[in-house]
């Protein structure tokens, strides 16, 4: 596996000392953390695959999982948490200059081997696009080796929408059409409204030689995978990066399976027709 | 007896009185019982009545909200549906209380000393025939545990909790045994704040062994079931017993005796004691 | 190799080991039954036929451990590794169900795939330990070591055995470990006893009365409602999941800048609930199906063995008598 | 914060400069009468041993077991609770449940051995300034005679 850090001698619970060099406030409570390692032998070495994630630990606190959300052609390392429990309430309260703590690279990530000479969709709701934009920014910086890119990304208003920086720039880039809704009519707002399932619906992406990439709340993939498949993407080329709570991202401490599969080991990324036989309910 | 509670059951499922019959049956050794949840009035027959019929049934009513429920209940049991209804966790309407009564010692160790074999509340009542009616417990006795430990000093009953406590291995079978425990998130859950350790060390156990006591005082019915689940054997019921006590004597208070009674910690008195306050 | 040891000469042994070794063993505490202890008389000893509460688990995987400490000098506060503790270890009395335990956690926390995380703490703790186990005479009526491919005379992850023959024990040394640590004893074996060992060996396995029938795969049954029958009086504790020898879930908390790493069971609702408040497994009958499914699906895909070894401490514990051994043989899986 | 938050509690020194014991007392004070008599004390510049930390709540009856208990665990040598005389409570009757509750409180944890010195409950109004101070030098004393708090003494 790409990117596994932890040689058999080494505490593998033993989190990295790492400092936060910027954060971005995305939306009301959403940050984008940028980290360096101060270990910077270790930093230079440190690789990962977009849709791999780490484990972030605000010392005193506790630790949390987040998908490394930028992409590894692009030298730092990003986490984007949204302020939800003990561990993100108290990230909101960090600094540039700080020193938290991580541990990673862990799980499969996206197969970008496999995504080669495909057109790519990406459909994202919410914080959802954190995983993806990793693999956008990939896809891009490595733009020859896949064809058309789609991506239709959707927030409950344009004010929770999340890297809104990128969206140009991923417009300008060659082959690549950006698709933005809303779940409601807003003032000034130009581009879609409607939740992303029913915005899919309108776009009508081709599903020929096509590889759609899922990620968002449960309630989107609930009912964004049948309509990709009535479209025609068959269940092998609905890819998604699935959420669950997880503690030591090692696949030891047991709560994070679905079936016989860990999703911080044999995960985060699966594909639909995998998630069918693990009985995985959407 | 058993017949009696078997065609009590039946009777309320064929009339559909109640969705589902809370009582006990025979597990797979033959010998004990587990809880037997009946829904059609087929399977009553699995019902049975021993003194292996350890379990307070109370503590499963809240997990079937809106439905109506037969309930097979002890003494004891229909104490802990008292206060449940007290804490308004209950529907007296979804409840129908078969009350069955027990012997003195026949139910388990746990009984020994046990003044209550009469359900408090019930909306039948079957005893046994043959056997002299509700023999009660010495109620002397009860305390016996308590006042022995009262009578030692500080440093030797401190040392004794330590020593028990330090056992625990925070499986926390004594409150999911506890029918009176219920909060949605329990403080040894919590984690904003988190409110004592989660490891078992002595502060850990220490805490979360006299939180767990204190939660029930003026609660708890002295059921017994907590120290009976407790694997590694702490005399979780020497707590119990002791504010139980407390506040029998402090406030003449006794759990489960009444529905219409405000609970413990819910109402006062103007002449409380006073003495302890400067 | 085995021999005849006489049950003082086994005592004055542990003596002279406690001189340079920690020492484990079941100890009998009045009323509330044998525990694992560190002793530190040999006499306390115990090596009855009765079991220990706790499995010997805990010594490699503990109720709760530090497993990362915290730096505080300099006014700051830097994850550390705790040093592991490299005393030499004896630990005496494990059972055949217990020591196969250890077998299957080790596929866990140590395992055999280099490129696998290797657990460190666990690995540490195994390697320092010397199993000295005791084969069971009377196996109690929840056993059902026997239907899951173990045996109550087996020694499979033990350095050294010890057979209970009355009035002597026969020492079986098994590992190189084994012989560093009892190799000292006098004696040999004579061809009677040898016989009479593989008379009570055969006798004992025939005493274990409990037969299971473990189903290859429940896959089938996974959306049955028999799970929900069957999880309808479980009480959501620990107690199954903290006595298992090889239940391994765990939860990491931070206390006092520093991680320790707790037991925690899928039974508990807490479990796997989500910040947001969306759980994947939200009743009884998920968080059930889920212990079954690890135990007799989920871990026999990934390794080919059953994660149960038939100790009975679930059902001996449960406190409503859930017998796990019974609800994976009815699961409906046609 | 940890989950035992008062680390530095455990870490104080618990002897003062002349070798005697100090005690460390959280105190819960009801902000409508001890907290305003503790005040008058002050302002009226009554010495008293500065031993008692103090934590406003808005009513004795707001003081929950839970942290009576965490700051015996946490390494605190004792806990005093003041509020409102009978019949003064702001809330009406806040204080007869607090009376209640910790009289129950009081009797266990001294069956649990922990020192019953080391809780302690007080009536102060918003006028007793100079009762504050009589209580507080009268708890201090009783907890120096219980001597350092234990409890939690033997740390993993």
């Amino acid at each position: 596996m790409t990117g596994q850090m932890n040689t058999s001698n080494s505490n593998i619970y033993l989190p990295r000392e790492t400092e936060i060099t910027a954060i971005r406030q995305e939306t009301s409570d959403i940050k984008t953390f940028v980290l360096k390692f101060k270990d910077a032998a270790y930093g230079d070495a440190f690789t990962y695959r977009p849709g791999q994630f780490v484990e972030f630990s605000v010392f005193g606190e506790g630790e949390a999982t987040f998908c490394i959300s930028n992409s590894p052609t692009r030298k730092t390392i990003e986490c984007s948490a949204k302020k939800m429990g003990m561990v993100t309430q108290a990230m909101h309260e960090l600094n540039v200059g700080d020193t938290v703590g991580l541990r990673g690279p862990y799980g499969n990530g996206f197969p970008v081997e496999d995504l080669k000479g495909k057109h790519l969709l990406f459909v994202s709701g919410g914080i959802g696009l954190a995983p993806l934009r990793s693999l956008i920014n990939y896809c891009l910086d490595n733009r020859d080796d896949y064809l058309d890119i789609t991506i239709v990304n959707g927030a409950r208003t344009s004010k929770d929408l999340v890297y809104r920086d990128e969206y140009k720039v991923w417009e300008k880039a060659p082959g690549t059409k950006v698709h933005l809704t809303v779940d409601c009519r807003e003032e000034d707002w130009v581009c879609m409204v409607g939740v992303v399932p029913k915005a899919l619906e309108e776009i009508k992406p081709t599903c020929n030689g096509s590889v759609a990439i899922v990620c968002g709340p449960p309630i989107m993939i609930r009912f964004t995978i049948p309509v990709l498949e009535k479209m025609g993407f068959c269940p092998e080329s609905i890819i998604t990066t699935l959420e669950m709570k997880m503690k030591c991202g090692l696949g030891k401490c047991g709560r994070c399976n679905i079936g016989n599969h860990y999703i911080c080991k044999d995960g985060p990324v699966f594909n639909y027709a995998k998630l069918k036989e693990l009985h995985y309910e959407l | 007896m058993i017949e009696e509670i078997r065609q009590k059951a039946k009777e309320l499922l064929a009339a559909s009185k109640v969705d589902m019959v809370i009582g006990y049956r025979r597990s797979g050794d033959g010998v004990s019982t587990v809880p037997a949840f009946i829904d059609s009035a087929q399977d009553v027959d699995s019902l049975v009545w021993d003194q292996n019929c350890v379990y307070n049934l109370a503590n499963y009513l809240r997990e079937f909200p809106g439905k109506k429920i037969g309930v097979v209940a002890k003494g004891c049991d229909a104490r802990a549906i008292v206060v449940l209804l007290q804490e308004n966790q209950l529907e007296r309407e979804n409840l129908f209380i078969i009350g069955v009564e027990c012997g003195v010692t026949d139910i388990s160790e746990k009984c020994a000393a046990c003044p209550r074999t009469v359900s408090a509340i019930c909306d039948i009542l079957i005893k046994e025939k043959g056997r002299k009616s509700g023999a009660p417990g010495n109620e002397k006795d009860a305390y016996a545990a308590v006042e022995a430990l009262e009578a030692r000093r500080a440093e030797e009953r401190l040392g004794l909790w330590r020593e028990e406590f330090s056992r625990c291995i925070r499986c926390y079978a004594c409150r999911q045994v506890c029918p009176m425990c219920y909060c949605p998130k329990c403080v040894a859950d919590q984690t904003m704040p988190a409110w004592f350790s989660k490891a078992t060390s002595l502060e850990g156990n220490f805490a979360w062994n006299v939180t767990r006591a204190f939660h029930l005082a003026g609660r708890c019915v002295d059921c017994g079931e907590c120290e009976r689940a407790c694997p590694v054997g702490i005399p979780l019921r020497d707590l119990n017993k002791k504010l139980e006590k407390e506040a029998k004597e402090l406030y003449k208070y006794e759990a489960g005796s009444s529905v219409e009674a405000k609970p413990l910690f819910a109402s006062y008195d103007k002449d409380d004691p006073k003495d302890f306050i400067k | 190799m085995k021999k005849t040891v006489k049950k003082e000469a086994l005592i004055a042994l542990i003596e002279n080991l406690m001189k340079d070794h920690e020492v484990v063993s079941p100890v009998e505490t009045a009323g509330k039954g044998v525990f694992y202890r560190k002793i530190d008389k040999a006499k306390d000893v115990y090596l009855g036929p009765a079991f220990a509460v706790e499995p010997v688990k805990k010594f490699f995987l503990h109720p709760s451990e530090w497993i990362c400490g915290c730096n505080k000098e300099e006014g700051t506060a830097s994850p550390c590794p705790v040093p592991a503790d490299d005393k030499k270890r004896v630990i005496f009395g494990v059972r055949p169900c217990e020591a196969r335990g250890l077998v299957l956690l080790d596929k866990i926390f140590a395992p055999d795939d280099p490129a696998g995380y290797q657990d460190t703490s666990y690995i540490d703790n195994r390697s320092r330990s010397v199993i000295v186990g005791l084969a069971c005479s009377v196996p109690d009526r929840t056993c059902f070591c026997v239907s899951l491919d173990g045996s109550p005379v087996e020694t499979r992850g033990m350095d050294a055995v010890l057979f209970d023959m009355g009035d002597n024990f026969i020492v079986e040394i098994l590992t190189e470990k084994g012989k560093s640590i009892l190799g000292s004893l006098p004696g040999t074996i004579d061809a009677g006893s040898e016989k009479a060992l593989e008379a009570a060996k055969e006798k004992t396995k025939k005493l274990v009365v409990k037969t299971v029938k473990a189903p290859d795969s429940l896959d089938a049954s996974f959306k049955s409602d028999y799970w929900k029958k069957v999880s309808l009086s479980c009480l959501s504790c620990g107690v199954c999941t903290y006595l298992c020898p090889t239940c391994h879930c765990f939860d990491l908390v931070e206390e006092e800048r520093k991680k320790l790493r707790c037991y925690d069971g899928c039974a508990f609702p807490d479990f796997t609930l989500e910040t947001s408040g969306e759980n994947p497994r939200p009743t009884k009958k998920e968080r059930y199906r889920q212990r079954v499914f690890h135990k007799f699906d989920y871990f026999k895909k990934n390794f080919g063995e059953n994660l149960c070894v038939g100790c009975g401490r679930c059902i001996r514990f449960c406190p409503v008598k859930i017998d796990i051994s019974e609800v994976a043989a009815g699961a409906p899986i046609k | 914060m940890s989950a035992l938050g008062t680390d530095s509690m455990k870490d104080d020194k618990k002897m003062a400069a002349d070798g005697g014991f100090e005690p460390n007392i959280v105190g819960f004070l009801c902000n409508w009468c001890s907290y305003a008599g503790a005040d008058l004390a002050g302002t009226s510049r009554m010495q008293y041993p500065p031993n008692v930390k103090i934590i406003r709540v808005p009513c004795s009856g707001r003081v929950n077991p839970l942290f009576i208990l965490k700051c015996l665990m946490d390494g605190a040598d004792g806990v005093l609770i003041s509020g409102c005389h009978i019949g003064d409570c702001h809330y009406s009757e806040g204080n007869y449940y607090a009376r209640r509750r910790f009289a129950v409180l009081k009797n266990f944890l001294e069956y649990i051995g922990i020192d019953p010195r080391r809780f302690q409950m007080s009536w102060v109004s918003a006028a007793e300034g100079d009762k504050w101070a009589k209580v507080v030098k009268e708890v201090v004393e009783d907890i120096r005679n219980a001597g350092p708090n234990t409890i939690s003494a033997e740390k993993k």
